[in-house]
């Protein structure tokens, strides 16, 4: 019987696949740890990590949705020190490239994270999130600005050697010129997308069900959303991309990489199945082997203009 | 914590539009703890998208018991199902209530649905425990004493027992007790166990309480369901990996 | 017992109750109407109508997405002439409040329809498409540039003395910047939202489900977004909004109306259920009934800060 | 066009997992003709959200009959109903075969599950007619013949009948037959409809064919069902409208 090389390559990032558990969905990977064997998935990006411990927002946090939910948890983590310190000694354990997200209010408050987190060799690279619809801070939101996300990029990019890959927002006109902008500023890689801004209401209190009265949407609802965006980048700008946004499933997988993603993470997916993303790998390495792919990059960008 | 496809063996009507549902699962029947809950995905579909907790009601060999009754679009699907149907369940989930420590009597305190936990609880209640129960409903019809023990009950409108709320009729029968020897376990609607709490703290009465609040995973990885320290004024707790049971000085409620 | 006054102004326009048909999902209302009877209904939004008639895009048009549906119907229509002439004579058997919706693709052609069909007295306003997604011509795409809708209302505005409505596309960074340019140029009202752009790939085939590539998502998928962008206009803008999005049920209309809408539209769900938006208007005066609500308009905007 | 919750009475396991549904609905039973169709809502959820069309495959009394195979998430869930369970169904829809006219054998050439429309218009068909049946599969188990008369077989792979496809078996057939004094029905893949329609063409001889095509409302509103017309070039016509069942010569297949 053939095999099909399921590795991959984000920037000089490899992974062993394609298939990574998103930011936000795994915490520091301990709890998930008990469902399925780390050693055997893509990658683990952290729960978005800023320079102090963050409470987060105050309960109630998620609320669900046709076939989605919102989430504001604002950004509770542990912070760097604490995450250095307490968090990495577990995932050492583990052969499994981790990627830091970083979420921060200030151009310079990025720029320090990535400072002390790089020094840790076991961080393979870094996942910048500008596009947190849950936190703003001064107003300001980065992800909706290009020329932030373009000084961002540059300044994390002069501080590591790492692979810096930087997490787009969904909710802007066109999500191709913030992918041009990381190009531009010398980013590894983008990824697409972070969750799409919603509400929902009691219509017997008329209160917000969230308390951030805001929350970001994922799940399944998305998944046209993030396709189409993917599939935007990919027609515009030439940098590898991380597809992101509602897969349930190997298929879902597939489709994001005929579409341009060279990776895909599983966010959502986890919280409803803790052990679907593990299963998905041999199963989208049946779909190579049935379709004559080789090399599993032979189908990121794949689709077929033809009618 | 397992994950597996369970299936259903019974459905039981109880009065009052209350269910129990009774499912095989060997692995989680055999380690769980009264308090502790599962997570079940009540449809294979992406409608609802997530899972929905349940406390354990009771366990009967290899099988487990829940107790719910119709509320949503989740409990709808779980009502309708037929015997011989699959549930995903993940479980055992959270912390569960101490069975033993330096009481004489467990003195439980449960508001509508919140008797869910209880059958467990008083199966497995050390034996040199002496077990009083109060069970409180809005009417009648709210008042769930299924596997109680020792019972006494209240309504909000009178039209069974003490006429006002469990924690008022608590208050009003515990005085027969020696504080120092009883412990109070409490579930039940945020309403009562804020009053639980605080009737309990001022009479320094040991106390654990069930917490609910809305989840994602159950697990521990969305950090989707905080609920406030009493300690730490930097840190939530989640309720479904810190709880569901805390003693009551440890949370705000 | 107590009624309550369901009647709701939209500028000028007073309708009956406030839920209406959605552009594009009641054609012109001849089949609808062996569903319901469409005196009753607030009012009905045509199919986008263009100067010319126009084929649409070709099969396939419409594909399914969990909770949700994208479609590229290509704005297939009879054209101005033939909706006056063959199309309205139907509707005219009822007394229900016609909005007629105009699609084009050049800011005179906007103008052109609106000249032509404003003489019928049967048609009591104008909704403004300048958001479909699934047609483009020469690059433009009209509901992304604030200047063109700018120029779109004001120029509609002098050629009716009816009121224009403009409807907002929900793919833009911020939409209330596009609601404050309408209600800057004149404009009466702004329905939103229209859909959302995405897309689904055949993963065997590798190619677009969907002729056009890429589709506009409607249906519940959406409603978190569209309550989201309706309670962003609110915030912002003063000007009367119609909220669309999603609406499977009575409590989703409250939802709207509660975070700001003055009246809805019901697009999906007449598909799915042809009946379900009559229904929903006894529904939505018991809610007011039990609330208090003694005229309709209170709940506009009504929602809680209080946490 | 009605529009009603229907009560299933019955799901019948066919060979090689074809299954009959018959559901109670008198309005749509005493009026629908054979090759129209149903819009059927197989869930109570949003998911799946929208109906799924299915011919009418039989009528019984106040009943009807559908016939479908597990193809995706809106059969799977169909199949797993219960007797008793409502479906919301639309129907009728389109327009149907024509069962008279100058023809003396009325032709069928189906496909896999082309068959469905068949038992129906079998039945109705004026009693004058004579029938053939040509029925195809891929192999022995795509093959339906569930209500049909007087069949002949076609598999690719030859594992049942003629080995070949349907319209080639047809083709050989036809040669006993005046061309003049037929009429053919046909219901199948796009690529059977689609050398179906050449040959009739061709040949001069009467052909209607039903056809498929994603749908959203099914009964014109949301313009979701477009089909090349072979008259108008600037228009095209609508599969739920002004199909399913179209004379041959007036679409591009
Ligand atoms: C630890 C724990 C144990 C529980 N034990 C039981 C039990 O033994 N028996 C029982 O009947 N119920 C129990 N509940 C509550 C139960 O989870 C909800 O009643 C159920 O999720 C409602 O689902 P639904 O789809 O029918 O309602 P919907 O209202 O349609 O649910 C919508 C959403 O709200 C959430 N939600 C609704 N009510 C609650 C609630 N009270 N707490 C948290 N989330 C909620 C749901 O999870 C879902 O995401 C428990 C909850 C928790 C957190
Ligand atoms: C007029 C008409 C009559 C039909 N009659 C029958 C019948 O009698 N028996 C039968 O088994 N099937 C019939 N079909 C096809 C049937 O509708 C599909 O098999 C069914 O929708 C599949 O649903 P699913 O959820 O199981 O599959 P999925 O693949 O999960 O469906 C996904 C989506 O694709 C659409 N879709 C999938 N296959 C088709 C198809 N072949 N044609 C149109 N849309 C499709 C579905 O409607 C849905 O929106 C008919 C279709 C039409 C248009
Ligand atoms: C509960 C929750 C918390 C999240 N937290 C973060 C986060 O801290 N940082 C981040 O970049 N993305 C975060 N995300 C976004 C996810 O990483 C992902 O981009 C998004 O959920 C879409 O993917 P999905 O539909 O598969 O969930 C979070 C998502 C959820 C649901
Ligand atoms: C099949 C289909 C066709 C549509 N055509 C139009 C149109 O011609 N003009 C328009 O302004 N909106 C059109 N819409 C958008 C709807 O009017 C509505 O804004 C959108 O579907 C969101 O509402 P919903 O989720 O309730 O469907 C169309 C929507 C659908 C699903
Ligand atoms: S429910 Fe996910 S962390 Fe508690
Ligand atoms: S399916 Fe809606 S118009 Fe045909």
């Amino acid at each position: 019987m053939n095999s099909v090389d399921l590795t991959v390559k984000i920037g000089s990032l490899t992974l062993t696949n394609p298939i990574l558990l998103a930011s936000g969905t795994v915490g520091y990977g301990n709890e998930i740890a008990e469902f399925i064997d780390l050693n055997k998935i893509g990658g683990i990006v952290t729960k978005s990590l800023s320079l102090k411990p963050r409470k987060g927002n105050p309960p109630q946090r998620i609320v669900e949705t046709p076939s989605g939910m919102l989430n504001a948890i604002g950004l509770q983590n542990v912070g760097v020190e604490e995450f250095l310190k307490e968090k990495i000694p577990f995932l050492k354990q583990y052969d499994v490239p981790l990627i830091c997200n970083i979420a921060a209010s200030s151009i310079e408050e990025y720029v320090e994270c990535t400072r002390l987190l790089t020094t840790e060799d076991f961080i393979k690279a870094f996942e910048i999130n500008v596009s947190c619809p849950n936190v703003k801070e001064g107003g300001l939101q980065f992800g909706n600005n290009p020329i932030a996300v373009g000084i961002i990029t540059q300044k994390v990019k002069a501080v590591t050697n790492k692979p810096v890959i930087v997490k787009l927002s969904p909710n802007v006109s066109y999500i191709s010129e913030f992918a041009k902008v990381v190009k531009d500023n010398g980013g590894d890689a983008v990824s697409a997308i972070n969750t799409l801004v919603g509400t929902s209401f009691n219509i017997n209190t008329r209160k917000p069900k969230i308390h951030n009265v805001f929350g970001g949407l994922s799940g399944p609802a998305i998944k046209p959303i993030a396709l189409a965006k993917v599939l935007e980048i990919k027609q515009k700008v030439d940098i590898p991309i991380i597809g992101i946004g509602g897969i349930m499933n190997w298929k879902d997988v597939v489709e994001f990489m005929i579409v341009g993603a060279s990776a895909v993470q599983i966010g959502t997916l986890n919280f409803i199945d803790p052990t679907a993303s593990i299963k998905m790998i041999p199963e989208v390495e049946q779909y190579c082997l049935e379709n004559n792919i080789t090399q599993i990059s032979e189908l990121t960008g794949s689709y077929s203009s033809q009618k | 914590m397992f994950i597996y496809n369970s299936a259903i063996e019974k459905i039981i009507a109880l009065e009052n539009n209350i269910f129990l549902l009774k499912a095989h699962c060997p692995e989680i029947a055999s380690t769980i703890q009264p308090g502790q809950f599962l997570n079940i995905k009540v449809s294979e579909t992406t409608f609802p998208l997530l899972r929905r907790p349940f406390s354990v009601c009771d366990v009967e060999g290899d099988s487990i018991f829940i107790m719910f009754n119709i509320l949503g679009e989740g409990t709808k699907l779980l009502q309708k199902k037929h015997i011989g149907d699959t549930l995903n369940i993940i479980g055992p989930l959270g912390n569960g209530f101490s069975l033993g420590g330096n009481f004489e009597t467990a003195v439980i305190v449960a508001g509508g649905l919140g008797s869910a936990p209880f059958p467990y609880f008083i199966k497995k209640l050390n034996m040199d425990k002496k077990i009083a129960c109060f069970v409180g409903g809005k009417s009648e019809h709210d008042v769930i004493q299924y596997g109680m023990r020792n019972v006494k009950v209240s309504t909000d409108d009178g039209s069974l027992g003490f006429k006002g709320n469990v924690v008022e009729l608590l208050q009003q029968e515990l005085s027969s007790y020696e504080y120092s020897k009883i412990k109070i376990f409490g579930c039940g609607p945020t309403a009562m166990l804020r009053s639980l709490r605080e009737f309990t703290i001022k009479n320094n009465i040991e106390c654990e309480v069930s917490t609910e609040c809305a989840m994602a995973c159950g697990f521990g990885i969305c950090m989707g369901c905080p609920t406030e320290s009493a300690k730490q004024n930097d840190k939530y707790l989640l309720v479904c990996k810190d709880g569901p049971v805390f003693n009551v000085k440890d949370v705000v409620i």
